[in-house]
């Protein structure tokens, strides 16, 4: 469809003619240019300005890194200074973790849940547009401390007190990571309310929670997560704020504060966070390797269950960051002990998947390479992890380059190799074109080369005793050969970003000389592969009626007598032709960009000067009953029925009526073929 | 179809060892660096010289060859699948793999054998956890002031930016609890030293870490694991050194700005030694026959004006009076007026016997040069503005706020040199062993 | 563990409602409440056990030893409790009142939670200054920063309470509330109760509960 | 939080199935003598069983388990409606309860 065609042209609206411009209370019509892109309720658009914002922020993130790593290059580093190293490090794992890594799988579970559980949109597209441009407002304001705040944030990404009090750290840095976070927190809790009612509610007929595919599951459980977790670490930014900007009592160990009451709820939510990073890409090799193995993935239940463990034992766990602070020796042997027994679904997982490559025949395209080498390098930063969770051994280990290169083993190894994986298998589905393959496969060495060569040194110099979060070290300590090789590898793994992004430009322009990838490129086996590529705006033409487990897959095969695989159908005559008119959607609307924009001015206000966050308070206000006033439906379709028009706070205000919104949708649901 | 899957599974793992080579070759190099390296790694964990660190390592090492093997396990069986099972295309292929989707039996296995290896190390960990907890400290006879009492041997190791502060406590026998409350007002301390500590070797010392600033963590790698350092919480560890010698320390909690520079240095030695070194610390500060005089008008409460020509020493001790004593204690010189020193954390090192160290300002700098002269460069570099050696917040400071380090006193070159003169008496100075012993090369 | 019974897709055919054409067969509005409750439960939960924790950390003194504790007037926090935990039925009357249609009884219901919701504010309002005046202020010491952040948090849910509740008042007044619209109002009274059992939570942990 | 992911039944129609608003009123004066109960152990001269701490403490936490169990179930709908909100808001109260009481009990008896 034209609508994604034009994906990364964000900012090219020349070819919109729109005949409402944007004024008060104005409809906004769906369209193809810019203005198109704000107003949005697609969650196929809302996806993928979600990873288009989430590669933006990893090369921000990733040149952060990559002045880290230019510093330690050899001893006595002289790039930056200490004040400037302890704002880059801070701010290149908030970025990281809540500006790319986050919104990332955000962008695949934005795009790929409806289509994989059969819905037309999600249950609440309106929300789901107010999360991402709450979400975008909030990275924008955090990285504008830079410019105004006086410097990024300078108390590490777990910013513990009361090193990251007023006393401390008296400039704005801190008050941007405290504010901007709570800014992405709302986008997210409201996302994970959104996500998970449309995973419970809007499943096409017979997709039973245990027919949906594993990548879906993971999603779901991602969003529990989420939903459990932001609130715990929404009440310490809350204290902290109020410390920093109100002169509260939280942290302060002066009048009898606690610093270690931040480091509880920090890492309450902190732990869950993990998993909430490393699911998603679990999710989505456990649909790579099956398509590429030609198998259905070994253990269906034990690789949900697994799932659902992770997410439920992520909840017990949170100390082991806390081993060395002095919360007592009975605590860290219960912490301790219970961290352990995390590799035990994890394991389950890691041979389900090599099992599922058992016996298969394995195509490797890049997609798979990715999922591969998740699995492989995913199990080094895991065991790392094992190692940690051992009491007295962490005491050693804490708190070092060794746990730098666990957690980036499993980060970078775990989730973002398996996050590129998912770039390029779903990237048909998206664009309607394929990566190049050639390139991509280039982009997977390099990657693979340079991330070993960068993370590999650092257990050995973690273990030889090098402080994590040092600006410099001195000769002599040993710590310099490995350094050098970790910067270069470090560049290597820039390159093959480049890479990537040469890629993308490269299949672009091919693309149009290239037979189209048609629905279903890979042999797959989800609902999304029905679908012409890119996908329509509406999704399905009908909504189709489940069967089983891999369900478009069984409509391709079936067995003969001999229980040998047989194709019933060819993928054309299976799939749908995205024909389909007049399928009810979900009209655009502009209030959830501006409810969004009032944010980041309260924060400001908050900052600077109260009458800014008067101001942005009033737009957020505006917003909200502009948003509960405007006709749920176009006026053109005559779906809407009678609204009450009160209006509420953003957390749960909104839902009320975003909820009918996705009712037409869902009543479009045809009910069958 | 499920039981060919097993057995498939169990054959593999046996006949091909050879391909768990690139897993190996990991491991193999992890092993050689750390064999080759950590000659020269003062901080290394993994070559623990006391009893505690021993244990701790006694337990990694085990528990790095089992997840050595389960990942050589592991990348092997996947590069394994991957260059056995690959095929090109699946264009014109219409013969599928088995489609073998689940063994119950084979999925329950391996739930079960991890977790039976997790139970075991467990196990392990529990057991070193409890030994490592125990509080075996037992007191030690010293002398002090020529009595010899038992001495429960505990420091009180105090964090704050960007140094640590080591008290001794020799007239308890037992470090009250009720004694420490507020880290920036503990009662006063027999001794007081700054970077570095000394232990007597072969007994357990108890710390009770505390800060009072930002959390700090206490770690000499060779002696035993981390203590953070939480402000308002005084927390019990303990460290012990097999042999006398000099241990490498470095803060790794993150403390804001030169939370890199923030060193320390424990010095184990003999009864002997330890007892001089006690002997030593005890006395006030010795200054030359010079300086009596001055030093007993300061102490009278008027100082004697001291003229240009006099010697390098009374004038540098006339600027220290001037410049340092607002935050500097000399035991001897400036106690009975001094209240603590102006800076955020309201401490800053103890200079009584300040020559008699062999590094300075967080443990980053040697005090003595290789050829054992005193090292008067960086010291000066440091007293004429600290923030070019070791950035801090101390300068340029808004309006109310104290500084955090040590500022600039804009002192001339002359009074630098005048004051390193003084602060050179303030001996004796260490031996030349130690002075060789504390040197990165 | 989660056993599920898988449901079979003609499930949704036994369904006969209109507007309810999903898997589970209810509102997504309603299921996106309950899921924000079930994560509010942690919000509060961090809030209350920061002031469980912080209960008697009077400061260093002398101006700021005085903790909530201390000042606690139990007989009057007792009646706005009440208040607060009569509001949640008239609030069930509301919607009972809307579900059989009768729009006056409805406006008066809704009226009459708003306003017991708004008692009950003023007697936050009047309990802060009165703190305020014994000297037991936001900044003095982390028993009353916790304290006060706490009871705000509750403070300011209520009042969100109440201007839904008002809006849903105007839009009766205008006509659009009409037993169509049950479901809207079932879910502000969710919210509401809900709020409400936190108080019953406060007021016994913080309030009732006697300090050492 | 697993329980929250249970295949939920088919919702009944639940606006039939609400109680009376007698029954609601019942619930309410219920509610009412139970925090007339609660303000008592204030009083402790009232009912001199209250003068012993952990008495007070325990009918207090009793009262209150049940008035939210009361305004949960009945005023909330929870005992009539579908499953999967009780799960929703138990699996949220439940996970609450167990982290923070174990993070308090690190500060307070396991330190
Ligand atoms: C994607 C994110 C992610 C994931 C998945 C994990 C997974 C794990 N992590 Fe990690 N961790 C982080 C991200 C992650 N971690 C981050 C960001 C930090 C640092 C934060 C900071 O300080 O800045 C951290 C820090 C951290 C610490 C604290 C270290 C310290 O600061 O002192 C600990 C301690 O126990 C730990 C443990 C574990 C464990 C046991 C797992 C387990 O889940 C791993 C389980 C997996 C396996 C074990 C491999 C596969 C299993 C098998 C093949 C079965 C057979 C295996 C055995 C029998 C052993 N992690
Ligand atoms: C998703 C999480 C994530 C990811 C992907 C990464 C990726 C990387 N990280 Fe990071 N890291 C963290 C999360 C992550 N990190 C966290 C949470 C911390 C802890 C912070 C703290 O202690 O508070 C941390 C800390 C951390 C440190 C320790 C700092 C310290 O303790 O002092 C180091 C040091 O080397 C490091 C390095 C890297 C490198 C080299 C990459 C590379 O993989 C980056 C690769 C990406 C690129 C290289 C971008 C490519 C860009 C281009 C190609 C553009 C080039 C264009 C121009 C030049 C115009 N990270
Ligand atoms: C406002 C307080 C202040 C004043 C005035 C001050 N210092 Fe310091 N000094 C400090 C602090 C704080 C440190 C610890 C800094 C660090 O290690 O980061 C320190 C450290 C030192 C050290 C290293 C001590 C050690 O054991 O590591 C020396 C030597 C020193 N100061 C000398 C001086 C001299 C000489 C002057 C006067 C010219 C002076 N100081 C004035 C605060 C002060
Ligand atoms: Cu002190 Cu880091
Ligand atoms: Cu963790």
């Amino acid at each position: 469809m034209a609508i994604t065609e034009e994906p990364l042209a964000l900012t090219s609206g020349e070819a919109a003619t729109v005949e409402r411009p944007l004024g008060a209370l104005t409809r906004p019509k769906g369209g193809n240019g810019w203005r198109d892109w704000l107003s949005t309720v697609d969650h196929k658009k809302i996806g993928i300005m979600y990873g288009v914002a989430a590669m933006f922020f990893f090369v921000v993130g990733g040149i952060e890194a990559l002045l880290i790593r230019l510093q330690l290059a050899a001893p006595d580093g002289q790039i930056l200074s200490a004040e400037v190293y302890n704002q880059v490090f801070t701010m290149h794992g908030v970025t990281m973790v809540f500006l790319f890594i986050m919104p990332l799988a955000a962008a695949f579970a934005n795009y790929l849940i409806p289509l994989q559980i059969g819905a037309r949109d999600v249950a609440f597209p309106r929300l789901n547009a107010l999360s991402f441009w709450i979400w975008i407002s909030g990275a924008v304001f955090l990285n504008t401390s830079w410019i105004v705040g006086g410097g990024g944030a300078d108390c590490g990404w777990f910013c513990y007190s009361p090193n990251s009090g007023l006393a401390f750290s008296p400039s704005h840095g801190v008050d941007f990571y405290v504010i901007g976070l709570q800014i992405a927190g709302v986008a997210s809790l409201i996302s994970a309310a959104n996500l998970i009612v449309t995973v419970l509610n809007m499943r096409a007929p017979g997709m039973t929670l245990f027919r949906m595919p594993v990548l879906t599951w993971m999603l779901l459980v991602t969003q529990f997560l989420l939903l459990f977790a932001l609130p715990v670490i929404t009440v310490a930014l809350f204290l902290l704020m109020f410390d920093r900007l109100f002169d509260a009592q939280f942290f302060n160990p002066e009048t009898g504060g606690d610093p270690l009451l931040w480091q509880h709820l920090f890492w309450i939510f902190g732990h869950p966070e993990v998993y909430i990073i490393i699911l998603p890409s679990f999710g989505i090799i456990s649909e790579i390797i099956p398509t590429f193995s030609r198998k259905p993935i070994f253990g269906y239940s034990f690789m949900v269950f697994s799932g659902i463990a992770i997410g439920f034992m992520g909840w017990g766990v949170w100390a082991h960051h806390m081993f060395v602070s002095g919360i007592g020796p009975f605590s860290v042997a219960a912490f301790s002990l219970s961290t352990m027994f995390i590799a035990v679904p994890t394991g389950v997982k890691i041979l389900n998947w090599l099992a599922t490559m058992w016996g298969g025949k394995l195509r490797f395209t890049t997609a798979m390479l990715f999922a591969v080498g998740t699995v492989a390098m995913f199990t080094i930063g895991g065991l790392s992890g094992v190692t940690h969770s051992l009491a007295p051994a962490d005491s050693q280990q804490t708190d070092t380059y060794y746990i730098v290169a666990h957690f980036h083993y499993v980060i970078f190894g775990g989730g973002v190799l398996g996050l590129m994986g998912g770039l390029y298998f779903w990237w048909p589905k998206i664009f309607g074109h394929c990566l190049n393959e050639f390139w991509g496969k280039v982009h997977f060495w390099v990657i693979l080369v340079g991330f070993n060569l960068t993370f590999g040194p650092m257990h050995v110099v973690g273990l030889q005793g090098m402080s994590r979060r040092i600006d410099t070290y001195a000769a002599g300590y040993g710590f310099e050969f490995w350094n050098l090789v970790a910067t270069i590898g470090s560049f290597i793994i820039a390159l093959g970003v480049l890479i990537f992004f040469f890629n993308v430009w490269k299949s672009r322009r091919d693309a149009a000389d290239l037979p189209a990838p048609g629905p279903d490129p890979w042999d797959a086996r989800s609902l999304e592969w029905m679908l012409p590529s890119p996908t329509p705006e509406h999704n399905f033409d009908t909504i189709p009626v489940v069967e089983s487990e891999d369900e478009w897959w069984h409509r391709k095969y079936g067995y003969d007598e001999n229980k040998r695989v047989v194709r019933i159908a060819t993928i054309e005559e299976a799939a749908q032709d995205g024909s389909a008119t007049g399928v009810h959607l979900p009209a655009p609307s502009f209030w959830p960009l501006v409810l969004a924009l009032g944010l980041p001015l309260i924060g400001y206000g908050l900052i600077f000067n109260l009458w800014l966050a008067v101001v942005g308070g009033a737009l957020t206000g505006l917003a909200i009953y502009s948003w509960a006033l405007e006709p749920v439906d176009d006026p053109d379709a005559d779906h809407g029925h009678g609204h009450d028009d009160h209006h509420d706070d953003d957390d749960d205000g909104g839902d009320d009526h975003a909820a009918d919104d996705s009712e037409p949708v869902t009543a479009g649901a045809e009910g069958g073929e | 179809m499920a039981t060919t899957q097993t057995e498939r599974l169990t054959v593999s793992d046996k006949s091909n060892f050879w391909r768990r080579i690139p897993g190996a070759g990991v491991v193999a190099l992890l092993g050689l660096t750390l064999a080759g390296c950590a000659s020269d790694a003062e901080l290394d964990t993994l070559k623990p010289e006391s009893g505690t660190a021993d244990e701790i390592y006694g337990l990694v090492l085990p528990v790095f060859i089992v997840a050595g093997l389960v990942l050589v396990l592991i990348c092997g069986a996947v590069l394994w699948l991957a260059l056995k099972n690959r095929v090109p295309t699946y264009e014109g292929d219409d013969e599928f793999p088995e489609q073998v989707s689940h063994n119950n039996t084979l999925e329950i296995t391996w739930t079960i054998v991890p977790a039976v290896i997790m139970v075991i190390i467990a196990v392990l960990t529990i057991v070193t956890h409890i030994s490592i907890n125990k509080d075996e400290a037992a007191a030690i006879e010293i002398e002090v002031d020529g009595e010899a009492r038992m001495w429960d041997p505990t420091i009180v190791v105090v964090g704050q930016q960007w140094w640590w502060e080591y008290r001794y406590y020799l007239d308890e026998f037992d470090l009250d609890a009720s004694m420490l409350e507020d880290p920036r007002d503990l009662p006063p301390a027999d001794i007081v030293t700054s970077g570095q500590f000394a232990i007597p070797t072969g007994v357990e010392v108890d710390l009770v870490v505390t800060s009072r600033d930002v959390i700090h963590s206490h770690w000499i790698p060779r002696l035993n694991g981390k203590r953070d350092a939480v402000p308002g919480r005084f927390s019990p560890w303990k460290i012990e050194a097999d042999d006398p010698g000099v241990y490498f320390g470095q803060c790794t909690e993150f403390c804001g700005l030169s939370h890199s520079r923030m060193r320390m240095q424990a010095i184990a030695m003999d009864e002997a030694d330890f007892q001089q070194w006690i002997d030593m610390q005890m006395s006030p500060a010795t200054f030359g026959e010079e300086l009596q005089p001055y030093v007993a008008s300061y102490r009278a409460g008027e100082p004697a004006t001291v003229s240009e020509d006099a010697s390098g020493v009374l004038r540098g001790l006339d600027t220290f009076v001037a410049q340092c004593a607002s935050c500097h204690l000399v035991d001897g010189l400036n106690d009975l007026d001094y209240d603590g020193a102006e800076v955020v954390s309201g401490s800053a090192p103890n200079l009584t016997h300040f020559a008699n160290n062999t590094t300075f300002a967080g443990a980053i700098f040697d005090l003595y040069n290789d050829d054992g002269t005193f090292n008067r460069d960086d010291l000066a570099a440091w007293i004429r503005n600290p923030n070019d050696v070791k950035a801090n917040f101390a300068n340029d400071l808004a309006d109310g706020e104290l500084p955090r380090g040590m500022p600039n006193r804009n002192l001339t070159e002359r009074q630098i040199s005048d004051v390193i003169d003084f602060l050179e008496t303030l001996g004796p100075r260490p031996s030349d062993e130690r002075i060789a012993a504390t040197e990165v090369e | 563990m989660a056993t599920a019974t898988i449901d079979s897709p003609d499930t949704h055919a036994a369904d006969g409602h209109d507007e309810h054409h999903t898997s589970t067969g209810i509102s997504n509005t309603k299921l996106a409440m309950w899921a924000f409750l079930g994560s509010e439960c942690l919000l509060f939960g961090g809030l209350i056990s920061t002031y469980l924790l912080y209960k008697t950390r009077r400061g260093p003194g002398p101006d700021n030893t005085t903790i909530p504790t201390d000042i606690f007037d139990i007989p009057f926090t007792s009646v706005s409790s009440f208040v607060l935990l009569m509001s949640s039925l008239t609030m069930v009357l509301a919607l009972s009142a809307l579900t059989r249609g009768d729009n006056q009884a409805t406006r008066a219901w809704l009226l009459s939670t708003a306003m017991l919701g708004g008692v009950f504010i003023g007697g936050q309002v009047y309990e802060f200054t009165s703190f305020l005046r014994e000297g037991v202020g936001f900044t003095h010491n982390p028993a009353s920063s916790a304290f006060f952040t706490l009871t705000g948090f509750h403070g300011v849910h209520v009042s969100l309470g109440i201007v839904m509740l008002m809006s849903l008042f105007v839009a009766s007044k205008q006509g659009k509330l009409t037993p169509k619209n049950t479901e809207t109002v079932e879910i502000v009274g969710l919210y509401w109760h809900f709020v409400d059992v936190v108080w019953i939570f406060i007021f016994t942990v913080i309030y009732l509960i006697p300090v050492e | 939080m697993s329980e929250t992911l249970t295949e939920p039944h088919v919702d009944h129609d639940d606006a039939h199935e609400h109680p009376s608003d007698w029954a609601y009123i019942k619930i309410a004066l219920i509610l009412a003598v139970f925090t007339g109960i609660e303000v008592l152990t204030y009083f402790e001269s009232a009912l001199p069983i209250f003068e012993n701490t952990s008495v007070t403490i325990a009918t207090l936490m009793f009262l209150m388990v049940v008035k939210f169990y009361l305004v949960a179930t009945w005023f909330m709908h929870l005992r009539f409606d579908n499953k999967i909100f009780s799960q929703l808001f138990v699996g949220g109260l439940i996970l609450a309860t167990g982290v923070y009481v174990i993070a308090l009990a690190a500060f307070e008896f396991w330190a």
